[in-house]
């Protein structure tokens, strides 16, 4: 048992935490959407902190695979959600 | 550094991370929160380097932290801040007010339970020895993969399915992104100090993702990581204003989009045709196919971040102009 | 034969690059295409009909180091309703959408949407499953927002949202899933995984994100809007097959991959919240003013049916009978899949046809549209479960199930919520048969009709009628 | 698959493939129209004639098709489903033409017969199903068929009217899927067997029998309009006059009975739903709806209002003698199915004679319309008297049979007033009607003249409907004992059921 | 050719039905009862017709019984249809007439040849029915009045006899020959059933209210067999459903002779209080039958001269048959052509034998009856007497309306009604010289006379001190019964409706209230829509779903 693995996947759990209540409770599109990416980081950080071996050993590369995988994913999403927003932004605009 | 120094390290970078996701996420000013947003990519960065992870630690500060947040803020731009509720319709009463506190309580503490939930999951995990099978699987058939790069192997040989839907992915968002129209025109013109940087700024980043691409191989960099610092240069270049940041248009352009997700799938069916399982690459070749498919990624990501980063499709390529003609009016009920 | 597992994959997305690449000539493309992925469909049910469950280990690697895609039964049969959904829709989709820039963006994420369709019934890795998920999500609600009005955006977003939360936390589970086991192999993990801390948080996780997805009850609240305010087709495919996907998912989750982690309470709470979906979405269609509104909710109150058979399989000892009422459920998927496509088609018509949708207004739209009604009519009797239709027989089985262990509760809530869906659906149809001055010319446009009809036909008689070799199907599993 | 297992599909498929290509025909093609439906029609006939002796040998015609696992569609012909496939042949025939002479120049027949034939394949399908599940499948499609029909006018009133159709008959047929599914827990398939099956079951299962059957009887209840299930039967009367003959003669509310019948003599037998003590209530269900149809009938002035009433009371005749144990109230029972149907189909048809002749919709209006319409009127009062009971007409033949097997069974000590009730309460609304039409001055004008008099009072093609399916009624009471003749098959049936 | 016969005794008239509208059919219908003649002389008695197939198995015959009521039976319907012809000629709804007088025609003349309970049960309510519209056919208040009235008794009568006979029938493994029934005698309930469902058409006292009002109304041929063959088809079934010779049914013959003993002195005593011939001959008649009753009383009572008894009893009905159809036809004569000498001498002539005076037909019957009475039963032979001595007197004021009864001669009859009624006037005063002995001819001479003696003096003391036209009783006795009968039947009717239609109201009313208030606590409920539901409230659940799934799967229940 690692505490180096142990703190980081604990803060990535806390940051999962922070962006659900955030993406819940913020009002703002922008601002949902900011959450769902800390969400993600959290997430991310709880994969990577799984992969970690200990200092000086080669770690699991196969989370590292998947949190590269995720984070252009989630960077689409976002791409996606903003390019909506801003419609929708000028929809309301417009009307 | 001796193993305190490490604790404290550790100590400070987790309050940091914490501490950013926690004031992104506390303020309503949308732009202060992208930018803490933006300094938390870049402490994950350090967190990810901290954990073995260089390739994590290139792509996220490439593009958690840049291009998300270049993108956030690009889409803050014309928002006022802070920005109304999104529901203004929806009726409000004091009623209501006292039920959205209670919510907001509820909604804070299974948000705290769910942290709990995983900690103590994740405690159990831990507790348990390590599953080492898949890692040295993985090492036993890096030979084989290609590349020397385990990461890379994962990403683009044994796990190169994944990559490939992933670069759908991100060719469905820009599709989608253009399905809405026209990208919102012009910036801010940046100031000349910036203007400036530019000039040496550009050229570098290009050089930085032809290192990375080839680098790939064997370290940390990769497709990824190359077709985002690809893609900084182009957002640098349009954030100085320049018009003409080095996309293509036409048709030119759709094949450059689609050349990610067309040569790996073509290198796929190809060996499929030749008798080889989809995407098993011969191992002699596997090196070659890999750096082909990741130039073509590197390319086709670098030109769809862009395209993200501008909101649309830029004037003059697009397909709206083909055909305006009105749908013809059919005789109504 | 071995191959058609990535063919079901690659065929959809090689036509999207087409489609992407010669705007002008994507409306063939995606035709071709589509009738390519119907074939391999078809060919990948004999296959799997004749010689058990597909394997297929892309790259070559075993599965868990590499990914490895599986086709069983129940796989095969939502891959063929796919394909034969998307396809009716896509050949309604080349007259509903004229102007070649709507074409040019439609048909590639279209076929992407397809991609990402096939890819997802057929992964077998948790990690994979991820992925196509965000690919079946951002292809679909790119799609959904193509409608370009507020409303459609609005709804698209908050359907993006909705989906990308919903991913994120399936994303948890499988990191602990990783933490905890080491492999992302649906067929590893089955034989591995047992009750505990790591398991039973993972599948909250995994299944919270999924019915989020899925629109159970109450999660359902971004699906009336995002599914009333799309395109005709794409409403369509969404409601048929895209919820469907999300619930396949926890279908195979719950009860093969987790099949000894789950417990009778957590399957009631979702027949529960199933019930829920039933009445409440009935409900809504009840009142709806809109036909695509009261489509999009009876899609709701469909879904739920599904979670009802939750309790009964766990329920039931492993044997005949519980093959049976799984073999429902499939039933009651695949007709509410042609049913609603078939419907939300037809209803794409009468609105183009008559310029709106609402129900108040339809009067005498069957003398004007009599074969776009008739296929109204043919997917109102699936979504009620009326004979001859597929859901018929889905029904009968989860009403057997119900009796059979002796639930009773199920028995009532399927029963008023048909007796909901025979109101709204007839709701509707009176309309149709109302006055209106005669003679009007009756309108018939078979590019137009014939997709919704067979596809509702499908759903009202075929599958009522010939769908005994489903359950065999069935049988064929991982 | 040789001829004996393809006789029961074709009789289906008689009327369901001409209905199919029915719809698709241009709305101006009517000679082709009707070519398909009297082709149908008597091609379904033939195939029933050569049912009929095949039945009577003892041959055996049975199609089966998996649905699903367990789940079979059974087509089988015997005693009780021949019946009921000839009655429905013979007076779909009839109706048919009744229909082309009553729809000419209306819009929408393509429609209207693309559903009337799908509503008499259901009703033949019913009478073929050879279990509950098939049963079940072909009662829901019969809702299904008529509802079109009902709302076929598309007034607010006739949607209306179908919409309260269609909540009555989905409910029930609810309830009857339910206990369908319940019994098929407990029993397995249940084949329609002569005799029934369930005897043998364990003496627990006994309480949840009782409740399955209620059940079915509530479900099959409200197509046959037993009290209080018989909401709709009123309101469904908007339809247009054949669609009403057909619901009230053979279709919708047959198809209940007959349920019942099926119910509880091939499912239950009738000996064991004795021993559970079930007939008590069906019988008393049966009575109460007697005696309850008529005195609502008595108070309709609106002629087919009047006459659907009498339907509730009339049909519920045969759930009486299903309740009646013992072979003669059987044939009371089964043999009304039959009489009940020709009597009142000939009433609906004359109905819509005067409606459409004259304009006469309320009893109100006939005076002296006997002058006027010599033949429909004779038709009328034919049927009239036979619902009544009186002899010859083949009202009487089933009162009586009823009557002895309920002296037979013991329960003379209520059934007898119900009868004797029910035919003093058919006198009562009845005979007025056949005074005003007969010895009443008639008015200066009728309310609404669209057929003058010509060679004959109305159109050749509404005329002989009723006055055939009058002698019909006639002849089936006068040549009761005649071979083949519905009570000698009803006869049949009984002894079959009681192994005698 | 007596199978044909027997077959077309009744299918004949039926057959002439679709012709009546014909320009002949006038005298077609003269031909239709010739066959019941023909075979009441001519098939030999005990041969019979088995029609398997006809209804549930018809079975025809003719026995001794039938024989005779065949006989007059058709003799009546063969004088009432050429007298038809005449009267019925300028009638514009003359063929209606002459369906229901077919009709009616074949009901009684099949009855008479049916040998199986069914068939019998057909004919009477054929011909129950048909007489209905044989009576309102006057398109008068009055004669639709009687006609519902009748038809009312006549439906009870039905239900009566459809109960009796199936609960006979079923005694009986529901085989409903007439051989077989009267093997045994009918249980208590049956029999009861059977005397009042047959009662009602024999209209014995307090069963008779349909009568009175029926013969005033209905047009002269059909009142005259009504009057004489219909009314009797009571009689013979009791003949044919109540074994006589049975001593079980001792104590119902007891009963019988008190209601037939009844039956006379009302039917003498209302008679006479009458003011129109046409009432008067009613009422006769229910004395008349009372007479019958009695005899079919006695016959029961005394089981061991039952045979004796019936014969009589047969034979007195066959008199009062054709004396009664031939007053009803020689009034109609008087109504219509006045008061010609030779008329009046007919009806004199009538009115004698009808009292049963010496010579004639009267005298005859009465003597055998009197002769056929068991021992026990002696002092009937004074109430015979009575009657007789009351007939006389009813006859007196018979003749005495007759004669002050107006003619309006508008339309005098033609000459084939006025043969019709010669015939049957030959024809009864012939036939007791055919059959009868010398001494049966000159009894009940007594009675007669003091009749006579009386009715005389009754004349002197009118002609002294006019009395003015005799009081109403009939309508307000039996009229003011039936009516308040009517009004509190349908009075109870309206009462029920009213009722249904309160509680249906009411129901409406409170369904309408519990949709209100169920409305108004889930209005929120169903106002709500899933748009309003905020995205907080939402993920709120989702998170609470996800925390229930883990407690779910954690808690394995």
């Amino acid at each position: 048992m690692l505490t180096t693995q142990i703190l980081y996947a604990l803060a990535g759990c806390v940051l999962l935490a922070l962006g659900v209540r955030g993406a819940l409770l913020h009002a703002s599109v922008l601002l949902r959407i900011v959450a769902i990416n800390i969400m993600g980081a959290g997430v991310f950080l709880l994969l990577i902190a799984v992969a970690y071996r200990g200092p000086g050993l080669a770690a699991d590369p196969v989370p590292h695979a998947l949190v590269l995988t995720g984070i252009v994913v989630a960077v689409s999403a976002t791409a996606l959600a903003l390019a909506l927003a801003r419609r929708l932004q000028v929809e309301r605009d417009d009307g | 550094m001796n193993s305190a120094g490490l604790i404290v390290f550790d100590a400070l970078l987790l309050l940091s991370i914490v501490g950013l996701a926690w004031a992104s996420l506390a303020t309503t000013d949308v732009r202060r929160s992208i930018i803490l947003f933006m300094a938390l990519g870049l402490v994950l960065a350090v967190a990810w380097g901290r954990l073995l992870a260089p390739d994590v630690a290139l792509a996220e500060a490439a593009i958690g932290a840049g291009l998300s947040g270049a993108l956030l803020l690009a889409a803050a731009h014309g928002q006022p801040s802070p920005l109304p509720p999104e529901s203004t319709n929806a009726p409000r009463n004091h009623g209501a007010a006292g039920m959205g506190m209670v919510l907001r309580w509820a909604i804070t503490l299974l948000c705290a339970a769910l942290a709990g939930t995983l900690v103590w999951a994740l405690l159990h995990a831990f507790s348990n020895p390590q599953h080492d099978m898949l890692p040295r699987a993985i090492s036993a058939n890096l030979a084989a993969s290609g590349v020397s790069n385990p990461v890379t192997a994962v990403l683009l040989n044994f796990r190169a399915y994944d990559t490939l839907l992933e670069l759908a992915v991100l060719l469905t968002a820009v599709l989608g992104t253009f399905a809405l129209g026209q990208a919102t025109p012009g910036y801010r013109p940046a100031g000349l100090v910036f203007d400036g940087l530019v000039r040496w700024l550009v050229p570098v980043l290009i050089l930085t993702a032809g290192y990375l691409l080839w680098a790939g191989a064997h370290a940390p960099g990769g497709a990824f990581q190359a077709g985002a610092t690809l893609a900084a240069a182009g957002v640098v270049l349009r954030l100085a204003g320049r018009t003409r940041i080095g996309l293509p248009v036409g048709f030119m352009l759709r094949m450059i989009m689609a050349a990610g997700v067309g040569v790996f799938l073509l290198v796929g069916l190809t060996l499929l045709l030749l008798g080889r399982p989809f995407l098993g690459y011969p191992p002699a070749w596997a090196g070659s196919l890999i750096l082909m498919i990741e130039t073509a990624a590197m390319f086709s990501i670098a030109a769809t971040l862009l395209l993200a980063f501008l909101g649309g499709q830029p004037e003059s390529t697009d397909v709206n102009a083909v055909a305006n003609r009105q749908r013809e009016e059919d005789p109504r009920c | 034969m071995a191959d058609t597992p990535i063919w079901l994959v690659a065929l959809p997305l090689a036509g999207a690059l087409a489609a992407l690449l010669l705007p002008r000539l994507a409306t063939a493309a995606a035709i071709v295409t589509g009738l390519l992925t119907t074939v391999a469909a078809g060919v990948l049910l004999f296959g799997v009909a004749t010689q058990g469950a597909l394997h297929y280990e892309i790259g070559g690697w075993t599965a868990g180091l590499g990914i490895m895609l599986r086709a069983d039964g129940l796989s095969t049969l939502l891959l063929l309703m796919t394909a034969l959904v998307v396809l009716a829709a896509s050949i309604y989709a080349s007259t509903y959408f004229r102007k070649t820039y709507e074409r040019a963006r439609f048909w590639p994420l279209w076929l992407l949407l397809w991609t990402s369709l096939n890819a997802l019934l057929l992964s077998g890795d948790l990690f994979n499953i991820y992925v196509t998920l965000e690919l079946l999500g951002l292809s679909a609600v790119a799609l959904a927002s193509l409608g370009g009005k507020r409303a459609a955006v609005e709804a698209a977003l908050r359907y993006l949202l909705v989906g990308l939360l919903g991913s994120m936390l399936f994303l948890a589970g499988v990191g602990l899933i990783y933490a905890g086991y080491g492999t992302l192999d649906l067929t590893v993990l089955a034989r591995v995984l047992e009750p505990g801390p790591v398991a039973w948080p993972a599948l909250a996780l995994m299944s919270s994100g999924l019915l989020l997805k899925t629109a159970l009850f109450p999660l359902h609240f971004w699906l009336p809007p995002a599914h009333a305010s799309a395109p005709a087709p794409v409403s369509a495919v969404l409601s048929a097959l895209v919820v469907k996907a999300a619930f396949y998912l926890v279908l195979r989750l719950w009860l093969d991959v987790f099949a000894n982690v789950i417990t009778p309470a957590s399957a009631n709470l979702l027949g529960l919240l199933g019930a829920g979906a039933v009445l409440w979405g009935s409900w809504q269609a009840l009142r709806a003013e809109r036909l695509k509104l009261l489509a999009a909710y009876s899609t709701v109150a469909q879904l739920g049916y599904l979670f009802l058979f939750f309790p009964l399989l766990l329920a039931l000892p492993a044997g005949p009978d519980r093959d049976l009422a799984a073999g429902g459920l499939a039933m009651l998927a695949l007709t509410h899949g042609f049913a609603k496509a078939g419907l939300f088609l037809a209803i794409g018509i009468i609105q183009q046809r008559c310029g709106h949708d609402t129900i108040r207004e339809l009067d005498g739209t069957a003398q004007h549209l009599p074969a776009t009604t008739f296929a109204i009519a043919l997917a109102g009797v699936a979504l009620v479960g009326l004979p001859p239709s597929g859901a018929f027989l889905g029904k009968w089985q989860l009403l057997a199930g119900a009796v059979d262990t002796g639930q009773w509760w199920w028995l009532v809530v399927t029963v008023a919520g048909s007796l909901l869906a025979a109101a709204y659906i007839f709701r509707v149809l009176g309309h149709a048969f109302g006055h209106r001055p005669y003679p009007n010319q009756p309108v018939t446009v078979a590019r137009e009709e014939w997709p919704a009809l067979l596809l509702s036909a499908m759903a009202a008689l075929v599958l009522g009628l010939a769908g005994a070799p489903v359950w065999g199907l069935l049988e064929i599993s991982t | 698959m040789n001829w004996d297992a393809w006789l029961p599909v074709l009789v289906v498929a008689s009327s369901l493939l001409p209905g199919l290509v029915i719809f698709f025909l241009r709305e101006g093609n009517h000679r082709m129209r009707t070519l398909l439906n009297l082709a149908g029609a008597v091609l379904k006939l033939v195939l029933v004639s050569s049912m009929i002796w095949g039945v009577f040998h003892e041959h055996v015609y049975e199609s089966r098709w998996t649905l699903a696992p367990g789940l079979e569609l059974v087509l089988h012909a015997d005693t009780l489903s021949v019946l009921f496939v000839t009655l429905s042949t013979v007076l779909w025939l009839v109706t048919t033409i009744y229909a082309i002479g009553y729809l000419e120049n209306a819009p929408h027949r393509s429609r209207f017969f693309g559903f009337f034939s799908l509503c008499v394949s259901a009703t033949v399908g019913l009478a073929l199903a050879g279990n509950l599940f098939t049963f079940v499948i072909f009662y829901e499609l019969l809702t299904l068929a008529t509802y079109p029909l009902v709302a076929h006018r598309g007034t607010s009133e006739a949607v209306r009217g179908a919409r309260i159709y269609l909540a009555y008959t989905l409910g029930g047929g609810m309830l009857l899927l339910i206990g369908t599914v319940w019994l098929y827990v407990l029993a397995g398939p249940t084949a329609f067997v002569e005799g029934g099956i369930l005897g043998t079951l364990p003496a627990d299962y006994h309480p949840q029998l009782k409740m399955i059957f209620l059940l079915l009887i509530v479900g099959l209840g409200v197509k046959a309009a037993l009290v209080p299930l018989h909401g709709w039967l009123p309101q469904a009367m908007v339809a247009p006059a054949p669609v009403s003959a057909l619901l009230h003669a053979v279709a919708v509310v047959k198809a209940g009975a007959f349920g019942i019948v099926r119910v509880v003599y091939d499912v239950y037998g009738v000996n064991f739903a004795d021993q559970l003590g079930l007939l008590t209530g069906l019988g008393i269900a049966a009575a109460i709806t007697i005696v309850y149809g008529s005195v609502m009938a008595l108070f309709q002035d609106n002629l087919k209002k009047r006459l659907a009433y009498s339907t509730v009371s009339q049909v519920s005749y045969i759930a009486l003698g299903t309740a009646i144990l013992g072979p003669i109230g059987t044939i009371g029972g089964v043999v009304h199915l039959v009489h009940q149907g020709i009597m009142k189909i000939t009433l609906f048809f004359t109905a819509g004679n005067y409606a459409e002749t004259l304009g006469i919709h309320k009893v109100s209006e006939m005076n002296g319309v006997g002058r006027r319409m010599p033949a429909t009127t004779l038709a009328f009062s034919i049927a009239a008297l036979g619902m009544i009971g009186v002899p010859p007409v083949a009202g009487f033949v089933s009162k009586w049979y009823l009557g002895l097997g309920a002296m037979e069974a013991g329960m003379a000590v209520w059934v007898m007033p119900v009868l004797i009730a029910s035919s003093v309460l058919n006198a009562a609304y009845f005979l007025p009607v056949l005074y005003r039409a007969w010895f009443r001055e008639p008015g200066t004008a009728w309310p609404a003249e669209h057929i003058p008099a010509a060679r004959f009072e109305t159109n050749a093609a509404l005329l002989w409907p009723p006055v055939v399916t009058a002698m019909l009624a006639l002849a089936t009471g006068l040549f009761a004992a005649a071979p083949y003749s519905p009570l000698e098959w009803a006869t049949l049936i009984a002894h079959r059921e009681y192994g005698l | 050719m007596n199978i044909f016969l027997l077959i077309l005794a009744w299918l004949l008239p039926l057959v002439l039905v679709p012709l009546a509208g014909q320009r002949y059919a006038s005298r077609i219908t003269v031909i239709a009862p010739l066959p019941a003649l023909l075979a009441a002389s001519m098939v030999p008695v005990g041969s019979s017709v088995s029609l398997p197939w006809l209804l549930l198995g018809m079975e025809l015959g003719l026995d001794d019984t039938g024989r005779v009521f065949l006989f007059f039976s058709g003799l009546l319907w063969l004088v009432a249809s050429l007298y038809a012809a005449g009267s019925q000629a300028g009638d514009s709804k003359a063929t209606r007439f002459r369906i229901f007088f077919l009709l009616a025609m074949a009901g009684n003349l099949g009855l008479i040849v049916a040998m199986d309970a069914i068939s019998f049960y057909l004919g009477f309510t054929l011909m129950g029915l048909a007489v209905y519209g044989l009576i309102a056919h006057p398109a008068s208040q009055h004669a639709r009045q009687a006609a519902r009235r009748y038809l009312v008794w006549t439906i009870a009568g039905e239900m009566l006899l459809f109960v009796a006979v199936v609960m006979l029938a079923a005694q009986h493994n529901g085989i409903a020959s007439f051989s077989i029934l009267q093997s045994s005698p009918p249980g208590g309930f049956v029999m009861l059933l059977f005397l009042t469902g047959f009662g009602i058409k024999l209209a014995l006292p307090g069963l008779h209210l349909w009568l009175p009002q029926a013969y005033a109304v209905t047009p002269i041929p059909a009142v005259a067999v009504l009057s004489g063959a219909m009314i009797k088809a009571g009689l013979l079934g009791w003949l044919r459903f109540l074994p006589p010779g049975d001593a079980v049914l001792v104590n119902w013959g007891q009963v019988l002779l008190v209601t037939g003993i009844t039956g006379i002195c009302f039917g003498a005593i209302a008679g006479l209080l009458q003011h129109t011939p046409r009432l008067l001959l009613g009422y006769s008649s229910i004395s008349k039958m009372g007479v019958l009753t009695t005899g079919m009383g006695a016959a029961l009572a005394w089981p061991e001269t039952a045979q004796v008894m019936i014969v009589a009893v047969v034979m007195y009905a066959a008199h009062h048959a054709m004396v009664k159809g031939a007053l009803f036809l020689g009034l109609g004569l008087v109504e219509r052509n006045g008061l010609s000498p030779w008329v009046q001498a007919g009806l004199v002539f009538l009115a004698f034998a009808l009292a049963g005076a010496p010579l004639t037909s009267g005298a005859f019957a009465k003597s055998v009856l009197t002769a056929s009475l068991p021992q026990g039963a002696q002092y009937l032979v004074l109430l015979l007497a009575v009657s007789a001595f009351a007939t006389t007197l009813l006859m007196a004021r018979f003749l005495f309306l007759v004669w002050r009864q107006g003619s309006s001669k508008a339309s005098p009859l033609p000459a084939e009604s006025r043969i019709a009624w010669l015939i049957l006037l030959a024809i009864i005063a012939v036939f007791p010289f055919v059959i009868a002995e010398a001494g049966q001819l000159m009894a009940n001479a007594m009675p007669v006379l003091l009749g006579m003696l009386l009715s005389a003096l009754v004349l002197l003391a009118a002609g002294r001190f006019p009395v003015q036209a005799t009081s109403r009783t009939h309508r307000r006795v039996t009229g003011g019964l039936v009516l308040r009968c009517r009004f509190l039947t349908r009075d109870l009717l309206c009462r029920g409706a009213l009722v249904v239609e309160t509680v249906r109201s009411a129901l409406r009313n409170h369904y309408a209230r519990v949709q209100q208030s169920v409305e108004q606590l889930v209005l929120p409920l169903s106002r709500a829509s899933d748009a309003d539901i905020s995205w907080q409230l939402a993920g709120g659940l989702w998170l609470l779903i996800a925390g229930l799934l883990l407690t779910g799967l954690i808690l394995s229940i």
